[in-house]
């Protein structure tokens, strides 16, 4: 464990708290250092990476003979002319393309994936395999169709039609809380996985006991002293 | 993944049924939107529920949040229907004079429809006649960052404290930060899902929930935009025939006959 | 010239172009095409990256008008900036070792996994507040959430393994099926708003507002 | 006992601080003082295991890290117990990201796995190449798939990837598995564009996105989904390497135990206090 180790560890650690401060319910300076330090640095590595795609996949594509690629850097300029005061238009041609390629390849494959795969994977036999794959098939295939009749907004639901978007939004509540469940469990394993970040190796421990216990005392003693609202930055 | 029923010379196995539904869907929307009449939609329940928190904010005297999500790919199908109803928001506000916060960010995509958000605004205050009480100071762009731009729209509501917050188009995992913290400060929320886990949180989290398409259906009612009326008249057609496909097929797959699987995958 | 860039029409056609490059070779076999389209998704790649590059200026100006109108705790929004040009700076200095990754590990890594973290305690309150059974609706959401909370809880399990198939049956079926049903709704959603910007009925995803229409 | 004190208002209306500093603490102490409860392994785990299990020396693996760092702190036991596993089958990686904040990954995941590498002489070059952010977003997914080399010319150390295995990927038909972990930035890219094409692939995706997942796995485009940190525990249980996340599954139980206790006391306090204020 090098010093630099351990600047790294209290800094990770408190700015971490920091963040966390949040929770307090009132917004501090604590907050806004570390949520000012992460849009900060964040910016600039999102800065760093694109810069390093645009040579990488651009320059170096140029340069290995792909010559069409130079329209990629000459539209690629062209955008930036958007916040020109004057000259804006000018990016609407590299947009457009953009635009044009990106729904392409978005909305090709999405009629595949997103309706004739889901209708399929739902049309299984009903009456065969033990009785669990029985009783889930008959559920998943009764759930999807009284669900479905939930989403329909161009006819009155009326009669059967209402019947059936009643019980499908009933079994919708019933997924809503399976899945309330499920999403849970994975933004828990978020909050552990974080803080087993900032006590691992095990001589963090003591730094982020030391920084939760910091940060919550400047909490109390700035809202008590009446400093918090005096030197959070407003909006 | 069974075989397909047929396959057609220069059309790559396996994606004829797609390609066809995809010029269908075309058709049908030049169709609708050709005929001239408006295609019928039914009132969205959501509406009224938003009429309803204006209307208490406006009695409590607090201002309203409303965000058309961080439309993280710019216009997306979300960001399109979340504006048409902040323009029906911006009305209600500007009739009842109720202070109207529109918290925009959270992505690089939102710098474009910010501006776009403006307009609609400052053209919903326009038709009600209070032009000069529209303040772009009220749609602040709190950051690119989507955490950032969370903890901004926070301070938001921790200072405003408004009356009611409807969040709608496309909100991600912060939808929750800022539902919790709506209802700390006593807020009614009202809000939209655009994918299933968020939409399950946001069903316990918010007052009231626009579950999935009703949001974007409540942009099209209220739009009265013929174009975004034919899309949701073949939407629901094609909805009629995915029950089609999916009662027909469950019915030939249990008689032994796997036709529509293999329709499915041609 | 700039006639061209503000015509409607032009960025319309530009567009649909655009758009069938990439299209039709998912369709038809048509190997030059298909050659022809995987450069021309590298092209709108590039493009995508500089409008990234370009959020930046926009944040930065947002920073700079903080601190000229002298805001309260302006300081943190001249820290924003400077870490944004100390993180560019870090990386022309190297990447794998040095102060880059001393940003990235003291920075960066933990604060982007609290933000994501913080959620577990948002939702543990509204465990609280919202799983109750108010009507038959929230009942149904609460016994549902309740059971399948119960089985994950990895004890739980261990102990009582009968519960595994109860909790099962909500999350591969009601839950399952939702997925799907969603997947439909929104999948048609997509490609008719898709087939509206084709057509041209949906102009401010180009840009245009008010003096072009 | 009077109106104001009553003990079911009390229940129903919990300060949330509370709750947020008592899910802090059951978290925290199991963290600073591990308990290592037992825990079962479920289907869904122990089909991934079998697929990746079933890889050999002469197979390519493209080990695609597909998230914030953030969400890897969920993933992280799922990619580590993962990684080890494919060192120990011999199988070549080829580890890619599609999120700038992903590429601070690989030297931990090398700095955790020193053991293993050094055990199975596991080089950079020969048996594993870093090849840094190649997706930023659908278009170039698409055209790796496409053309592989067209797109990655060089690896995150800026060296020609020529000369190494990579020269036999050409493009979506050549990779013998696709190991995705994923918060979701681009997984449905991939399911596009390789897929859809039938290259197989493998996910341990975050909690949020198993029910949108799920439904991949059912129509064959994903052979298996290893669910969030608890099938990372379960993974590190079946190949006997405990780590991060069997480290967390005492978190997991207390976490969600203290959630149930308030959604119980929750409805004492409605059914006690609201409720009653309601029909009164």
């Amino acid at each position: 464990m090098t010093p630099l180790d351990l600047i790294i560890a209290i800094v990770a650690a408190f700015l971490s708290m920091c963040m966390f401060s949040t929770l307090y319910g009132k917004s501090s300076p604590l907050y806004a250092l570390a949520e000012e330090s992460y849009i900060g640095f964040g910016t600039g590595l999102t800065v760093v990476v694109n810069v390093l795609y645009i040579y990488r996949t651009g320059i170096l594509g140029i340069k290995a003979g792909n010559w069409v690629l130079i329209l990629g850097i000459i539209l690629g300029i062209m955008v930036l002319f958007r916040v020109h005061p004057k000259y804006d238009y000018i990016a609407r041609l590299p947009i457009a393309i953009a635009l044009g390629a990106g729904f392409a390849l978005a909305l090709r494959t999405t009629i595949f994936t997103g309706f004739l795969d889901q209708i399929r994977a739902t049309i299984v036999p009903l009456f065969s395999g033990d009785a669990q794959t029985i009783l889930y098939r008959w559920t998943i295939a009764l759930c999807v169709i009284f669900m479905l009749t939930f989403f329909l907004y161009t006819i009155e639901l009326k009669g059967p039609l209402k019947w059936s978007a009643t019980i499908g939004e009933y079994m919708m509540y019933i997924a809503f809380g399976a899945i309330f469940a499920q999403t849970f469990m994975g933004r828990l394993a978020l909050f552990v996985g974080t803080m087993q970040y900032l006590a691992t190796p095990p001589w963090k421990k003591p730094i982020l006991v030391a920084s939760m216990v910091i940060v919550l005392a400047l909490l109390i003693v700035l809202d008590k002293t009446g400093l918090l609202e005096r030197w959070t930055p407003e909006e | 993944m069974s075989s397909p029923l047929f396959t057609i010379p220069g059309i790559i196995e396996g994606r004829f049924l797609g390609l066809l539904l995809n010029v269908i869907l075309v058709l049908l929307v030049i169709y609708y939107m050709r005929e001239g009449r408006l295609p019928y939609m039914r009132r969205v329940a959501g509406l009224d529920a938003i009429e309803e928190a204006v209307g208490r904010s406006a009695e409590m005297g607090r201002p309203v949040v409303c965000s058309y999500g961080i439309a993280w790919d710019g216009f997306d199908y979300w960001t399109v229907a979340a504006l048409a109803v902040l323009g029906y928001v911006a009305r209600l506000c500007a009739r009842t004079g109720t202070r109207l916060i529109v918290p925009t960010g959270g992505s690089d995509g939102s710098l474009i429809v910010r501006p776009v958000a403006v307009e609609t605004v400052r053209t919903a205050y326009l038709l009600e006649g209070k032009e000069e009480e529209f303040d772009e100071k009220d749609l602040p762009f709190l950051s690119g960052q989507q955490y950032a731009y969370t903890g901004g729209y926070i301070g938001i509501l921790q200072r405003a404290r408004p009356g009611a917050v409807i969040m709608l188009g496309s909100h991600y995992s912060e939808a929750m930060n800022i539902t919790e913290t709506a209802n700390a400060v006593g807020a009614l929320t009202i809000t939209t899902g655009c994918y299933a886990s968020n939409l399950a949180c946001l069903a316990c989290a918010s007052d009231y929930i626009l579950i999935g398409e009703e949001g974007t259906a409540a942009g099209a009612y209220l739009s009265e935009d013929p174009a975004q009326r034919a899309s949701f008249r073949a939407q629901d057609i094609y909805k009629w025939i995915a029950l089609a496909f999916l009662i027909l097929g469950l019915i030939a797959i249990n008689a032994g006959s796997d036709f529509f699987v293999r329709l499915l995958a041609t | 010239m700039s006639a061209f860039f503000r015509s409607r029409e032009a960025m319309l056609i530009v567009m649909v172009i655009s758009f069938l490059i990439v299209f039709i070779p998912y369709f038809f076999n048509v190997p030059a095409l298909e050659e022809f389209s995987t450069t021309w998704i590298t092209i709108a790649a590039i493009v995508n990256a500089f409008t990234l590059v370009l959020a930046v200026y926009s944040q930065f100006r947002r920073g700079i008008y903080f601190i000229r109108t002298g805001k309260r705790a302006w300081g943190f929004k001249l820290w924003m900036l400077i870490g944004i040009i100390l993180m560019i700076i870090f990386a022309t200095m190297g990447m794998e070792k040095g102060p880059y990754s001393w940003a990235m590990q003291a920075i960066i890594t933990p604060l982007s996994s609290v933000n994501y973290g913080i959620l577990a305690f948002y939702l543990s309150s509204t465990c609280a507040r919202a799983f109750r059974a108010r009507n038959l609706k929230a009942f149904a959401l609460l016994v549902a959430g309740f059971i399948v909370l119960f089985y994950q809880a990895p004890l739980t399990g261990a102990i009582i393994p009968g519960i595994e198939p109860v909790a099962r049956y909500f999350t591969e079926t009601f839950a399952m099926a939702f997925a799907r049903v969603f997947a439909i709704s929104v999948t048609l959603g997509a490609i008719v708003f898709g087939i509206r910007v084709l057509l041209g009925k949906e102009p401010m995803v180009l840009g245009f507002t008010r003096e072009e229409r | 006992m009077s109106e104001e004190r009553n003990i079911f208002r009390m229940l129903a209306e919990i300060d949330r601080r509370i709750i947020y500093l008592l899910l802090f603490i059951v978290v925290t102490v199991p963290i600073l003082r591990p308990i290592a409860m037992p825990l079962a392994v479920s289907p869904d785990t122990k089909q991934y295991y079998k697929v990746l299990n079933s890889l050999g020396p002469d197979d390519t693996v493209l080990f695609v890290l597909d998230t914030e760092f953030s969400g890897y702190m969920e993933i992280q036991s799922g990619v580590l117990a993962s990684a080890r596993l494919i060192i120990e089958k011999g199988a070549k990686m080829a580890i890619a990201c599609s999120h700038p904040e992903a590429t601070g990954i690989p030297p931990m995941m090398f700095s955790y796995l020193r053991d293993v590498m050094e055990k199975y002489d596991y080089k950079y070059g020969e048996d594993y190449v870093v090849l840094g952010y190649i997706f930023p977003n659908e278009a170039a997914v698409a055209s790796s798939a496409q053309d592989f080399h067209g797109v990655v010319k060089e690896d995150w150390r800026g060296r020609p990837i020529k000369g190494t295995f990579l020269d036999g990927i050409h493009d979506w038909k050549d990779w013998s598995l696709i190991a995705i972990f994923s918060t979701g930035v681009r997984s449905d890219a991939f399911i596009r564009h390789y897929g859809l094409r039938g290259t197989p692939m493998v996910i341990n995706c975050i909690g949020v996105m198993i029910p949108t997942t799920k439904p991949y796995v059912d129509t064959g485009i994903f052979k298996a989904l290893l669910p969030s940190m608890r099938g990372g525990a379960e993974l590190e249980k079946l190949i006997n390497a405990p780590g991060p996340g069997l480290a967390a599954m005492d978190c997991f139980t207390f976490g969600h135990y203290l959630v149930i206790f308030f959604i119980i006391i929750a409805n004492i306090g409605y059914f006690g206090y609201v409720r009653r204020r309601a029909e009164r």
